[in-house]
């Protein structure tokens, strides 16, 4: 639950950084280039963590049967 | 004080590094470089290597291999020591520097995979080291060449259009590069990197495909 | 050993084979000085050289001159002298680190001390200090390696 | 900005699916809705994912994480007209990824992938040589320049048709099912992917899609110049057909072969470099 919790925020985090990126960009706000490596950075985290959250089971994992 | 003569290859000049006679420039497409390599020499410091995974053939056996603790370490020292040998390959403002780092990543690469106790590997890392040794003659007769002829070795005069660099240069430069990185003949590399240490044997590869990419660089700019 | 196959697969056999390695590349040199050796007469040399080439006794960069003025200016050719204000000086070149040394402290900032490659480097010449650097440190790479195997077994 | 890269993502996602599609139609089989990878990759973000105990972890996750960051550069450096040596760096960067994918889970299969990864590696001479031959006629390399040039002297596809048909290669070594696609080959299980399962290969799957979207869209605008976003994804859907007919059609070559075909195409670019050198000094 409490890693669920914490990919939610980074993905949080790491979203918001790529849609102010674009925004600050669109409007003049921040250096395009700024903006291209935030995004850069911030997008591979964000699928990731994104996908993280929610594939996070939210109960008691039972073991897979591996078949050996 | 200093502006890069050719931007529209590399792209605009962000920042410049002077060691003495030696001018280290971060241009867009150095800077990118240098990240790379630094992302990549990062990963080789905190990483642990993988544990690798052997099949016994005709059973449903598999075993992994032991990680011996010395040798580990001394290929993450050779790693980093490649790793900042690429880094400064990948900026370097100077032929003749360029070259030095360049000769150093291959003995770097040697001693990534020397330790490693495999015939089939060390054949091929033998073989490898006989041409790194070889790539050294064109390596630095290609910066002599250029010295010889244009009286500089600084990339900055090196790119003005009035300094014509002869083709038999630029030709030794790119197979010393070749020979030192193995940039497109990979099959020593290959059998190579049938060694453990995953970020340490891709530390390999990274450093001849960036030293790769600058010499591509330099010798299309002069 | 000549199987038979299209002339791709003939040539991939050769390729597939790192013993075969040192020849194919070898064959690419040959290649690269043939072509110099053709392009050789039209190339013109560069008088002007960055470093002086003949030896000048009463220089003080005469390599095997001991006495002479050790901290005079000398004639070194340098890219950049605006970059090496000690121009001449055996500290002409200093890191940013050891620079700030050299400010703060009567006893540390000499070349010898200022990097690996100090000595070399006021053996050979005072404007290339990075080069000094790179030298001494593919050396200690090679020392690295040759003890490392030699001493791994004990 | 980002919307531009979520939309290349799905773009690229839906090529992936015609890919699928069209090599599916040419061998007479009825093949997967074109919209398959899309949800393959979604389904993939939703499965349960660990990382192996093999597995050399930081590595592990980190090329997945450059995989998706190289490739959102690259699209970055076509939007801005930047320099095609960069692209060109990007793609020799995405080969260190394949092998660090492969190398990094301690899986054989795995290593397997990545030795031949090693191995392909010359697929990208052929990139050297496009570039080669475009600085040969442009004079730059930067994009906003060679899109110029291409204004007042038409197409490069023309001018410069080797350096086409290089890239051409150099994009069809990179897909999916390719004749020079060994290191997935189905015989050594997915190659250097094999052990990337779940989220990572969701993880994968964006990267990849990206990448698809920028060659193809690369491609377009090196050699045929800057057109309205809708004949672009016409053009570069065309493309991609082209290319899926070849996949379908070739088997996979073996491993050395795949070599010295890339070999041999880039030497026979070298000498048409030289030669027109030659007679144009």
């Amino acid at each position: 639950m409490k890693r669920k919790q914490s990919a939610l925020t980074i993905a949080t985090v790491s979203g918001i950084v790529c849609v102010a990126a674009a925004i600050f960009a669109a409007i003049g706000y921040l250096a395009v280039w700024l903006a291209e490596i935030l995004i850069v950075l911030a997008f591979p985290v964000f699928v990731i963590a994104l996908a993280l959250w929610w594939s996070a089971s939210e109960g008691v994992a039972d073991i897979p049967f591996i078949g050996y | 004080m200093f502006n890069l003569p050719v931007t529209n290859i590399g792209g605009s000049e962000l920042f410049v590094l002077e060691f003495g006679d030696i001018v280290n420039y971060f241009s867009v497409y150095t800077a990118a470089l240098f990240a790379f390599a630094l992302i990549f020499t990062a990963l080789a410091i905190v990483s642990r290597p993988e544990k690798m995974v052997d099949i016994a053939f005709g059973g449903d056996a598999y075993y992994t291999k032991e990680i011996d603790p010395g040798l580990l370490r001394f290929q993450r020292f050779m790693a980093i020591a490649c790793g900042l040998a690429t880094l400064g390959a990948v900026v370097s403002g100077d032929v003749f520097n360029f070259t030095l780092f360049v000769s150093m990543v291959g003995i770097t690469n040697i001693g990534i995979v020397a330790a490693y106790k495999n015939k089939h590997v060390l054949n091929a890392a033998f073989q490898y080291g006989i041409v790194a040794m070889l790539a050294t003659v064109p390596l630095f007769g290609g910066a002599a060449i250029v010295l010889a002829t244009t009286g500089t070795l600084s990339l900055w005069e090196l790119y003005t259009a009035a300094v014509a660099v002869p083709l038999i240069a630029k030709i030794f430069l790119v197979l010393g590069v070749m020979g030192e990185g193995m940039a497109p003949f990979y099959i020593a590399k290959a059998e190579i990197t049938r060694a453990q240490g995953a970020p340490f044997i891709l530390m390999v590869h990274v450093s001849s495909l960036l030293v790769f990419l600058r010499v591509v660089e330099i010798v299309i700019s002069m | 050993m000549t199987r038979p196959g299209l002339v791709i697969s003939r040539i991939s056999r050769v390729l597939s084979d790192y013993e075969n390695l040192s020849a194919l590349y070898a064959l690419l040199v040959v290649g690269g000085v043939i072509i110099g050796i053709v392009t050789l007469p039209f190339i013109g040399y560069d008088d002007d050289q960055l470093y002086p080439k003949t030896l000048d006794p009463s220089s003080s960069l005469h390599p095997y001159d001991r006495g002479g003025e050790p901290f005079g200016t000398t004639d070194v050719a340098a890219q950049y002298p605006e970059n090496s204000p000690y121009l001449g000086y055996v500290t002409a070149y200093l890191t940013p680190f050891s620079a700030f040394l050299a400010d703060s402290t009567m006893h540390l900032g000499t070349t010898i001390v200022s990097h690996p490659g100090g000595i070399t480097d006021e053996i050979l010449y005072n404007t290339r200090g990075l080069d000094t650097v790179v030298e001494t440190s593919i050396l200690f790479v090679a020392f690295a390696i040759a003890a490392y195997l030699f001493r791994r077994e004990e | 900005m980002i919307e531009y890269l979520i939309f290349a993502l799905f773009i690229g996602l839906l090529f992936h699916g015609i890919h699928r599609k069209v090599i599916a139609r040419v061998q007479g089989r009825p093949g997967p809705p074109i919209w398959q990878e899309i949800l393959h990759t979604l389904k993939f973000s939703f499965k349960e994912t660990w990382i192996p105990k093999t597995a050399s972890q930081t590595l592990f996750v980190a090329v997945v994480l450059v995989a998706i960051g190289i490739w959102s550069a690259a699209l970055f450096i076509l939007l801005s007209g930047g320099s095609i040596l960069l692209l060109f760096g990007i793609y020799l960067l995405h080969k260190i990824v394949e092998h660090g994918l492969g190398l990094s889970s301690g899986s054989p299969y795995g290593k397997f992938g990545a030795i031949r990864s090693v191995i392909s590696a010359a697929s990208e001479l052929p990139l050297f040589a496009t570039v080669g031959l475009i600085y040969f006629f442009t004079h730059s390399l930067m994009l906003s320049d060679i899109i110029a040039y291409q204004q007042v002297h038409g197409p490069l596809l023309i001018a410069a048709f080797p350096a086409a048909i290089a890239m051409y290669l150099v994009i069809l070594s990179k897909l999916h099912y390719s004749p020079f696609a060994i290191i997935e080959a189905k015989e050594i299980v997915s190659g250097n992917m094999t052990e990337h399962f779940g989220i990572w290969r969701a993880g994968l799957e964006v990267g990849y899609a990206i990448k698809t979207y920028v060659l193809l869209y690369a491609f377009v605008l090196i050699f045929i110049g800057q057109l309205p976003l809708l004949a672009a994804l016409l053009l570069m859907l065309l493309i991609l057909v082209s290319l899926s007919f070849i996949c379908a059609v070739s088997p996979m070559l073996s491993p050395y072969d795949t070599v010295t075909v890339q070999s041999l195409v880039t030497g026979a670019i070298a000498v048409y470099i030289i030669v027109l050198g030659v007679i144009l000094a």
